[in-house]
C-alpha cells in the first residue's frame, strides 16, 4: 500500500531530468558555432529546391490506426482492475470477461475484414 | 540516513547508471556490429576505444545547434526534452535490486515504491511517443514528419499487444506493484511441481508466449531494429530527427539509448524474475543483507545487459520489416495471440485454483 | 483507499469543486467562442475531465466507490466519443480542406 | 330503431368510398346523387317516425351507444332530438340538389368531388348527431377536410389556394380553441357525454374562460364581427358547389353548436358581461354585413356578405333570447326564429349562388356592372330567381319572413335600441338584393351576349324549381319545423336556468 | 434485458454480412431480429436478470416504449432499401449503428441509476453522430454531422456535470436513493444546481428551445431515413429519459424545475412553429416541427397522473408514425428530385397517390386533426396540462394553430398542383406502398379507437 509520500521521489527524479535536459541544451547552446544564412536554414530536402509545405496531408491509414489504438487501448484498460481483482471475482467475472472479450473479438475482426489494417492495399 | 536521503542519493545513481548504461550500449552496438561484421569496431580512444563514448558525447556539446527557419521553436525544443525527460523518469519505480541496510535500517532499491507501478509505466512509455510526434511535426520536413508518423503509428500498435501481455502478469500476481510482482518470482514450486531452486520461479516459464510478443513489442517501441521504420536511412534520410543537430540530437539518440536499458529492466522485472538470482532465498538466510542487496542488484544488470546484447544481435541479424508487415504482425498476429493468451492465462488459473485448492 | 482518502481529505472539499467548476467553465468558454473544430474537442475533452476529477473527489469524500466507476465509463466514453469526432473532422478536412467551423452555413431553409 | 340513425351515419361514408373508387368518371354524378338521394329518403324516414310529442324519456330518439374509448372517457353516443332532425333534413336536401347543380360542369376526377362532397355530407350528419364532445368536436375538424379540397382542387381562380389555407387556418385556429375550452369542461367532469358536460362543475370565471374559447370556434364558423375575414374572399374564390356547402350547411353547424353545447354548459358566463358583448357583437355584424353588401360588385361576394348578415341576426337572435331566459323572463322564441331562419337561409343561400353561377356562366363574369337585360331572354329563371331573391329579402309569405320577424322580435324583447337596429338587416337586405337583381336581370344588357343566351337548362331548373317550392312552402307552413324542434328548444333554454 | 441481448447480436450478424460482402442481407436480418425482440418485449423478463435490478429494471413501461420503438425501426428498416440505395457500399453498417442507437434507446427506457442512464445517452448518440454523415463526401452531411457531434458532446458535459453535483450531495447514483434525498433536502443548492443542469442537457438532446438550434441543420443535412430515426426513436428516448429522470428522481424538488420547463416549452412552441413557417425546405420545415412537438410532448410534465406514461406513449407513438409517415414520401421524393423544397412536392398526388395520401394524413395527424392518432394524443396531452396550467395549453393551442399552415403548404404542393413534375417510369416499390398503407391503417386505427393501444400494450 503506498502514501502520497511514496511519489515523492519520482519528483526528485524528475527535477534531475529535467536538470539534466535544461544543463545539455543550453550547454550546447553557448558551447557551439552559429552560422546563419537563407540557404542554410532551409529544411533539408535532399539537397533541392524545397517544394511546397511540408505538413502535407498524409495517408488516412495512419489516422484510422490512432483512431483505433484509442478505442482498442481502452478496451484493454477495462481488462486492468479486472486482471487485479480476477481470483475475487471468480469464475462469474470470468464469463462475464469471456463476454467481454469475445466483444472485443467482434470488433476486432469486424476492423480486420474491413481492410482497416491493409496497408498494402 | 533519513529515507528521503537516500532516495535522492538513489536517484543520482540510477541517473549515472541509466547514463552509463546508454553511452555505453553505443560502444557496445558498434563492438558487436563490428564483431558480427569480423571487424575491430572503436578501438582508439582509450583501450578497446572505451572512452569512445565520452568523446562522443563531448562533441555534441560543440557541434552547431541548428534549427530551420521555418520550424516551431518552441516545439522543436520541446520533441527532444520531453524524449530524454520521459525515458529518465521511467525507471523510478523499477525494483533494482532486493535491499540494502545502512545504520541498522533496511532500504528497498526502488526510488519510488508505489502500487500503481505498472501503470506508471505504461503511462511513461505512452507520452514518450509525443516526444517524437512533436519533433518530426516541428521540423516542418517532410522526411521528420512521415518520420514521425511512422514511429508514432508503430509505437502506439505494439504498445496495445504490450499491454495485453502485462496483463497476463498481473492476472498471475495480482498485483500492479512492481516490487510484489518481482518477489512473487522468487519462491514457490515452479509450475506447481518442481522445487529445485529457489528464485527461480520467473514468469517466463509461466508465460513464454507473453514473453516473446512483449520482448518483440519492447523492440518496436524502441524502435530499434528490424523496426526501425521512422528512421530507416534509404526511404527518410534520418526519420524523424532529420534537422536535428547537436545535443539536441544528442537528447534523442540518449533518450532511444535509456529506453532501451529501461525496457529490458523492465522485461526482467516482469519475465525474468527480477532481481532475484537462484538460491536468493539460501543467501537471505546465510548472508548479510548488503551482500544480497549487491548479489541482487548484480543479477537484475546482468540479466538486463544480456537482454541489451540480443537486441543488439537481432539488429544486425534480422533485415528491415516493411512497413505493412509491421503492421500486420502487431495487430493481425500479436493483438489476438496476446488477447487469447490472456484468457487462457485467466483460465487455466481459475481451474487450477478450482480443482487443487 | 483508506489513506489515499484521508490525505485528499486534508484539502477541502470546496477546493476541488471550485477547481473543476472553473475548469468546466474554461471548456465551456471554449467551445462557445472557439472556431477551430480540433480545440472545441478538447475543450469539451477539458468538460469532461473536470468532471472526472470532481467525481472522483466526490467519490474519495463520500467513501463510496460508485464514483469512480462512473469516472472510468467516462473515461472510455470520452474515448469513444473523440475517435467519432475525430473521424469526422478528418471528414470535414477531406472535403473542405479547413477545420474552422464557421465554414458550416450551407444548411438553411 | 337506432338502426336508421347507424344508416344515416354510415350511408354518406360508404358512398363517399364507393364514389372514390368508382373509375369511371362519366357516371359518377349519378352514383353520387344515388347515393345523396337514398340519403335523403332515409331522412324522411326518420322523420316520418320521429316522436314529436313530450316523451317520458326525453325528446332524444334513435340513440347509438357504443362504448368507445374507457381510456379517453368517451363513447360513440348518437341521438336524434327535433334541433338534430332539423338540421339533418336541411342537409339531406341539400346535398342532393348540390349534386344535381353541378351536373352541368365538366371537371376532371369528378369521382373524387363529389365523394368529397358525401365525405362532407357525412361529417355533417356526424354533427349533429353526436351526443358526445368529443365525437362532435372529431366530426366538426372532419368536415374541414373535403370542403378544404373542395375549394381548393376546384376553386375558381388562381389565388383560390391563398384564400383557402386562410378559411382553413381561421377555421382550424377556432376549432382548436374550442377543443381547449371543451378540455376544461371534460376535466371539470366526469366524461364527454353531453349530459355529463352540462353538469360540469366551472365556477364563473372559469365559464368566461370557456366561453370565450368555445365561442371563437362558432364564431369563426357563422361567421360573426372580427371573425369574418376569412369568409367573402372564400366563398368568391370557391366552386360554386363548395359555397354552397360552406354558407348552406357549415355555417349551420355553429347555429347548432351554440345551441347544443355553448349555451347549457356556460349559462354564467352569457348572464355575465360576456352575452352583452356577444350580442352586440353579433348585431354590429349584421348592420356591418348589409351595408357591406351594399357597395359590392362582385356577385358572389354580395350574397357572401348578406350571408353573413343573415347568419348575424341568427346569432342574435340565440343569444337575446338566452339572455332573456337568464333575466327570468323564460323565451324561446330567439331558438325558434333562429332555426326557422337557418333553415331558411340554407335554402335561399343555396339558390342564390347556383343563381349567381348562372349568371357568371351566362356573362362569362361576376362583376354586376357587366350584365343586365337576362330577364327577357331567360323568363323561367327571372321567375325562380325572383322568388328565392324574395325568401331570401324576408318577403311574407316566403320562408325569410317569419324566421327574420321572430328573431327581430326577441332581439327587441331584449332591448329596444339593438332590435331597432337588427331590423335595417330587412332595409339593407331590400337595397342590396334588388339592386343585385335589377342590374342583372333589367336595365340594358350587352346584346351580343344576349343573343347567344338561351333559358336556363333541365337540371338547373329542376334544381332551382325545388328550390323554390321550399320557399314557399315553408313561408306559408312554418309551423310544421317549429313543431319538430319546440321541446328541445326548451328543454335547452330552461337548463339555462 | 433480453431483448437488448437479441438487438445486439442481431446488430453484430448484421455488421458481419457487411464484412462478408452480404450487405443486402443487412435488413432483411435486422429485420428478422427485430421481430425475434419485439416478440420477446412481450414476455415477461428472465429471472436471471434481476439481478441487474439496481442498474437496469425492465419494467412494464419500459417494454410498452420498447415495443414503440422496435415498431418504429422495423418500418425504417422496410423503408431502407430504396433509402439507402446510393449508400450500397456501408448499408449493412448504417442498419447495424441504427441498432445500436436502439439499443441506447431501450437502455434509457429503463434505467434504475444515473450510470446508466449517461451509458444509453451515449450509446443512443455516438452512432447517431456517425450516421448523421454517413453521405462521406457531402459537406453538408459533414456539417450536419459536426454540428451533433459538437451539441451532443457538450450536452454530455453538461449532462455529467449535473450527474456529478447530484451525486456530490447525494451520494449515490440510484434514483430512488436520489428522490429520497431530494425530498428530505429539496433546498440544497448543489442538488438543484445538478438537476437544472441534467435537465438542460436532455432538453439539449430532446431539442426544446432554445437548446433546439442544432437539430434544424442537422435533420437537414442527414440522410433521410437517419432523420426520421432522429426524429423517432431518439425523440421517444430523449423524452422517455428526460421523464423519468425528472419524475422519479427529481421528484422532490419539482417546484425548482417545473418553472424552468415551463419557459422551455413556451419558447420551443411558439419559436419552432414561428420558424417553421418561414421555411422553403420541407426537410427543414419537418425539422422544425419536430422542435416544435417536442415542446407539445414536455406538457406532460405539467398536471402528472398516473395515466401519464401511457399518454407519453400514445403521443410518442402517434408522432413517430406520422413522422414515417412523411418522411418516406420525402425520401422519395427527395430520391428523384435531388432536393426538398415545397416545390419538388408539386404534383405528387397524380403520379403516387397512395404515398402523398400517407404524408397528408400523417401531417393533419402532426397537427391533431381529429381522427387521426396524432389527436388523441394531443388531446390527452392538452387534457392532462389544461389541470395544472391553462395558459400553456393555449401556448400549444396557438402553436398547433400556427403549425397547421405549414402542414397545409406541403399538403398544397402535393395535391393542388395540375402539373406533375414526376418521372412515371420511377415507382415506388410494393414495400414503400404497404409500409404507407401500415401507416395510414394505424394512425386512423388509433385515431378512431384509442383503447386499442391501450389493450394491446398491457394497459
Amino acid at each position: 500500500m503506498s502514501t502520497p509520500e511514496s511519489y515523492i521521489p519520482i519528483l526528485f527524479q524528475a527535477a534531475v531530468a529535467i536538470g539534466f535536459v535544461l544543463i545539455s541544451l543550453l550547454g550546447a547552446h553557448f558551447l557551439g558555432p552559429k552560422l546563419q544564412g537563407t540557404e542554410k536554414n532551409k529544411n533539408f530536402e535532399c539537397g533541392i529546391e524545397n517544394e511546397g509545405n511540408a505538413r502535407t496531408p498524409f495517408s488516412v491509414k495512419y489516422f484510422l490506426t490512432a483512431i483505433l489504438f484509442v478505442l482498442f487501448d481502452i478496451e484493454i484498460v477495462f481488462f486492468y482492475p479486472y486482471a487485479v481483482n480476477f481470483r475475487e471475482f471468480g469464475l462469474d467475472g470470468f464469463v462475464a470477461v469471456l463476454a467481454f472479450v469475445g466483444v472485443f473479438f467482434l470488433g476486432f475482426f469486424y476492423v480486420l475484414k474491413r481492410g482497416a489494417l491493409d496497408w498494402d492495399k | 540516513m533519513g529515507i528521503l536521503t537516500f532516495k535522492l542519493i538513489l536517484v543520482f545513481c540510477l541517473f549515472l547508471l541509466a547514463l552509463t548504461v546508454a553511452a555505453y550500449s553505443t560502444w557496445a552496438e558498434r563492438k558487436v556490429a563490428a564483431v558480427m561484421q569480423d571487424r575491430m569496431g572503436p578501438s582508439r580512444a582509450g583501450p578497446f576505444g572505451l572512452l569512445q563514448p565520452i568523446a562522443d558525447g563531448g562533441k555534441f556539446f560543440f557541434k552547431e545547434d541548428f534549427t530551420p527557419a521555418n520550424a516551431e521553436k518552441f516545439l522543436f525544443i520541446i520533441g527532444p526534452s520531453l524524449v530524454m525527460f520521459i525515458s529518465l523518469i521511467t525507471g523510478a519505480v523499477i525494483p533494482w535490486g532486493k535491499s540494502l541496510s545502512f545504520g541498522g535500517q533496511s532500504y528497498a532499491l526502488q526510488v519510488a515504491n508505489i502500487d500503481v507501478g505498472v501503470l506508471y509505466l505504461i503511462g511513461m512509455v505512452s507520452i514518450g511517443v509525443y516526444g517524437i510526434m512533436i519533433g518530426g511535426w516541428a521540423s516542418n520536413n517532410k522526411y521528420s514528419l512521415i518520420g514521425a508518423i511512422r514511429a508514432s503509428s508503430q509505437m502506439i500498435s505494439y504498445e496495445l499487444a504490450m499491454g495485453l501481455c502485462l496483463l497476463a502478469i498481473i492476472m498471475m500476481t495480482g498485483s500492479l506493484d512492481l516490487k510484489v510482482i518481482t518477489e512473487n518470482q522468487s519462491s514457490g514450486k515452479l509450475w506447481g511441481v518442481i522445487p529445485w531452486v529457489s528464485g527461480m520461479n520467473w514468469n517466463v516459464f509461466y508465460q513464454p508466449v507473453a514473453f516473446i510478443i512483449f520482448f518483440i513489442a519492447a523492440l518496436a517501441e524502441c524502435n530499434r531494429h528490424p523496426f526501425d521504420l521512422a528512421e530507416c536511412e534509404s526511404e527518410l534520410v534520418n526519420g524523424y530527427h532529420t534537422e536535428y543537430s547537436s545535443m539536441k540530437l544528442g537528447l534523442y539518440m540518449f533518450g532511444e539509448y535509456v529506453n532501451m536499458f529501461i525496457s529490458n529492466a523492465l522485461m526482467v522485472v516482469l519475465f525474468l524474475g527480477g532481481y532475484n538470482f537462484p538460491g536468493i532465498h539460501w543467501a537471505t538466510e546465510h548472508w548479510s543483507e548488503n551482500t544480497v542487496g549487491i548479489l541482487s542488484i548484480l543479477a537484475f544488470l546482468t540479466k538486463t545487459f544480456i537482454g541489451i546484447l540480443i537486441f543488439m544481435w537481432v539488429r544486425w541479424t534480422l533485415p528491415r520489416f516493411r512497413y505493412d508487415q509491421l503492421m500486420h504482425l502487431g495487430w493481425k498476429k500479436f493483438i489476438p495471440i496476446a488477447l487469447i493468451n490472456l484468457v487462457l492465462t485467466g483460465g487455466i488459473i481459475l481451474v487450477f485454483e478450482h480443482f487443487f485448492k | 483507499m483508506g489513506e489515499t482518502n484521508t490525505f485528499i481529505q486534508s484539502v477541502p472539499l470546496e477546493y476541488f469543486i471550485i477547481l473543476s467548476t472553473f475548469l468546466f467553465c474554461l471548456g465551456v468558454l471554449g467551445v462557445l467562442v472557439r472556431r477551430n473544430a480540433i480545440v472545441i474537442l478538447g475543450c469539451v475533452e477539458l468538460m469532461l475531465n473536470s468532471v472526472n476529477l470532481l467525481l472522483a473527489a466526490f467519490s474519495s469524500y463520500k467513501g463510496d466507490g460508485n464514483g469512480q466507476i462512473l469516472v472510468f465509463f467516462i473515461m472510455v466514453v470520452a474515448a469513444a466519443e473523440v475517435a467519432v469526432g475525430l473521424a469526422i473532422i478528418a471528414m470535414m478536412y477531406r472535403n473542405s480542406k479547413s477545420v474552422d467551423i464557421s465554414i458550416f452555413n450551407k444548411l438553411r431553409g | 330503431m337506432s338502426g336508421v340513425l347507424l344508416a344515416l351515419l354510415l350511408l354518406p361514408l360508404i358512398g363517399s368510398i364507393f364514389t372514390f373508387l368508382w373509375k369511371n368518371n362519366k357516371f359518377s354524378n349519378d352514383v353520387a346523387l344515388g347515393f345523396s338521394l337514398a340519403q335523403m329518403f332515409l331522412g324522411f324516414y326518420a322523420l316520418a317516425y320521429f316522436n314529436f310529442g313530450p316523451t317520458v324519456d326525453g325528446p332524444l330518439q334513435y340513440e347509438i351507444n357504443i362504448p368507445f374509448s374507457h381510456f379517453l372517457r368517451s363513447s360513440l353516443h348518437f341521438g336524434i332530438d327535433g334541433l338534430s332532425m332539423v338540421m339533418l333534413i336541411l342537409t339531406n336536401i341539400l346535398v342532393p340538389l348540390i349534386i344535381l347543380s353541378s351536373f352541368n360542369e365538366k371537371r376532371c376526377y369528378s369521382n373524387k368531388f363529389y365523394g368529397l362532397i358525401l365525405l362532407m355530407q357525412f361529417g355533417l350528419i356526424g354533427v349533429f348527431t353526436s351526443l358526445d364532445g368529443l365525437v362532435f368536436y372529431g366530426f366538426w375538424e372532419i368536415t374541414l377536410i373535403p370542403i378544404w379540397f373542395i375549394c381548393g382542387l376546384w376553386g375558381q381562380d388562381d389565388q383560390k389556394l391563398k384564400f383557402t389555407t386562410k378559411f382553413f387556418v381561421f377555421t382550424f385556429v377556432g376549432s382548436l380553441f374550442m377543443l381547449a375550452g371543451l378540455i376544461f369542461v371534460y376535466n371539470h367532469s366526469a366524461s364527454f357525454a353531453l349530459m355529463d358536460l352540462y353538469h360540469a362543475n366551472l365556477n364563473s370565471t372559469e365559464e368566461v374562460f370557456v366561453f370565450w374559447f368555445i365561442f371563437v370556434a362558432f364564431a369563426v364558423k357563422f361567421p360573426i364581427f372580427p371573425f369574418h375575414n376569412w369568409q367573402a374572399d372564400t366563398y368568391t374564390f370557391a366552386p360554386t358547389q363548395g359555397s354552397m356547402l360552406l354558407s348552406g350547411i357549415m355555417a349551420k353547424m355553429a347555429v347548432f353548436g351554440l345551441l347544443r353545447y355553448l349555451l347549457p354548459i356556460t349559462p354564467h358566463a352569457i348572464a355575465g358581461t360576456s352575452g352583452g358583448i356577444v350580442l352586440m357583437l353579433c348585431v354590429f355584424t349584421v348592420v356591418f354585413g348589409g351595408l357591406v353588401a351594399l357597395i359590392q360588385n362582385d356577385s358572389k361576394r354580395i350574397i357572401a356578405y348578406s350571408s353573413l348578415s343573415h347568419i348575424g341576426l341568427i346569432a342574435a337572435g340565440i343569444f337575446a333570447s338566452a339572455l332573456l331566459t337568464l333575466n327570468g323572463s323564460f323565451s324561446i322564441e330567439g331558438g325558434q326564429g333562429a332555426i326557422i331562419q337557418a333553415f331558411a337561409h340554407g335554402i335561399n343561400v343555396v339558390g342564390l349562388f347556383y343563381c349567381a353561377d348562372i349568371l357568371f356562366k351566362k356573362f362569362k363574369t361576376r362583376d354586376i356592372r357587366k350584365m343586365g337585360g337576362l330577364a327577357s331572354v331567360a323568363p323561367k329563371f327571372a321567375v325562380l330567381f325572383m322568388i328565392i331573391l324574395f325568401g331570401s329579402l324576408g318577403v311574407p309569405l316566403t320562408n325569410g319572413f317569419i324566421g327574420e320577424f321572430i328573431l327581430i322580435k326577441s332581439i327587441y324583447d331584449y332591448s329596444i335600441i339593438l332590435g331597432v337596429i337588427s331590423g335595417l338587416t330587412m332595409i339593407l337586405a331590400a337595397g342590396y338584393l334588388l339592386r343585385f337583381y335589377g342590374k342583372a336581370m333589367f336595365g340594358k344588357g350587352d346584346e351580343s351576349v344576349l343573343s347567344s343566351v338561351k333559358d336556363i337548362s333541365g337540371i338547373e331548373f329542376s334544381v332551382l324549381a325545388s328550390l323554390a317550392v321550399f320557399v314557399i312552402v315553408m313561408g306559408i307552413f312554418p309551423q310544421s319545423l317549429l313543431e319538430v324542434v319546440n321541446n328541445s328548444l326548451k328543454l335547452i333554454y330552461s337548463s339555462l336556468v | 434485458m433480453s431483448v437488448i441481448i437479441i438487438i445486439f447480436l442481431t446488430a453484430v450478424v448484421a455488421l458481419f454480412s457487411g464484412v462478408f460482402e452480404q450487405g443486402k442481407w443487412a435488413r432483411y436480418i435486422g429485420i428478422a431480429g427485430l421481430l425475434v425482440a419485439f416478440y420477446v418485449s412481450f414476455l415477461p423478463e428472465h429471472q436471471f436478470f434481476a439481478q441487474y435490478k439496481s442498474m437496469f429494471d425492465f419494467s412494464q413501461t419500459a417494454a410498452l416504449f420498447t415495443k414503440i420503438s422496435i415498431v418504429v425501426t422495423l418500418l425504417l428498416f422496410f423503408l431502407g432499401g430504396f433509402a439507402f440505395s446510393n449508400h450500397r457500399s456501408h448499408q449493412s453498417e448504417l442498419y447495424t449503428l441504427m441498432l445500436f442507437s436502439l439499443i441506447g434507446g431501450i437502455i434509457l427506457f429503463s434505467y434504475q441509476n444515473l450510470v446508466t442512464l449517461f451509458l444509453g445517452i451515449e450509446i443512443l448518440s455516438i452512432p447517431l453522430y456517425v450516421m448523421a454523415g454517413a453521405r462521406k463526401t457531402d459537406l453538408r452531411a459533414t456539417e450536419a454531422s459536426m454540428k451533433y457531434f459538437l451539441m451532443g458532446a457538450f450536452a454530455t458535459g453538461f449532462l455529467l456535470f449535473g450527474v456529478a453535483l447530484i451525486y456530490g450531495s447525494a451520494a449515490s447514483f440510484d434514483l430512488y436513493t436520489i428522490q429520497a434525498f431530494g425530498v428530505a433536502n429539496s433546498t440544497n443548492l448543489m442538488f438543484v444546481m445538478g438537476c437544472v443542469l441534467m435537465l438542460t442537457a436532455l432538453a439539449f438532446k430532446v431539442s426544446l428551445a432554445p437548446f433546439h438550434m442544432w437539430s434544424p441543420d442537422v435533420y437537414q443535412g442527414s440522410p433521410s431515413l437517419i432523420t426520421t430515426f432522429m426524429m423517432t426513436v431518439v425523440k421517444i428516448s430523449g423524452f422517455v429519459a428526460l421523464f423519468r429522470l425528472m419524475t422519479i428522481a427529481f421528484y422532490g424538488v419539482f417546484s425548482e424545475w417545473i418553472n424552468i420547463l415551463g419557459v422551455l416549452v413556451i419558447i420551443t412552441l411558439l419559436l419552432a412553429n414561428f420558424m417553421g413557417l418561414a421555411q422553403s425546405n420541407a426537410k427543414r420545415m419537418l425539422a422544425y416541427s419536430s422542435v416544435s412537438h417536442a415542446g407539445y410532448i414536455a406538457l406532460i410534465f405539467f398536471g402528472i397522473n398516473n395515466l401519464s406514461t401511457y399518454n407519453l406513449a400514445f403521443y410518442l407513438f402517434a408522432y413517430s408514425l406520422a413522422s414515417v409517415g412523411v418522411m418516406m414520401c420525402l425520401i422519395y421524393v427527395e430520391k428523384i428530385k435531388r432536393e426538398c423544397s415545397f416545390k419538388a412536392f408539386n404534383g405528387l398526388a397524380k403520379t403516387e397517390p397512395i404515398l402523398a395520401v400517407t404524408a397528408s394524413i400523417s401531417l393533419l395527424s402532426m397537427a391533431g386533426i381529429p381522427l387521426t392518432a396524432g389527436f388523441v394524443g394531443k388531446f390527452s396531452l392538452f387534457a392532462q396540462a389544461m389541470d395544472a396550467l391553462p395558459i400553456l395549453v393555449v401556448i400549444a393551442v396557438i402553436g398547433s394553430a400556427i403549425s397547421i399552415a405549414y402542414y397545409l403548404r406541403l399538403i398544397i404542393a402535393m395535391f393542388f398542383y395540375e402539373e406533375s413534375s414526376f418521372n412515371t417510369t420511377e415507382k415506388v416499390s410494393l414495400t414503400y406502398n404497404i409500409v404507407a398503407v401500415f401507416i395510414i391503417a394505424a394512425i386512423i386505427t388509433l385515431g378512431v379507437y384509442p383503447d386499442l393501444f391501450a389493450y394491446q400494450f398491457g394497459l
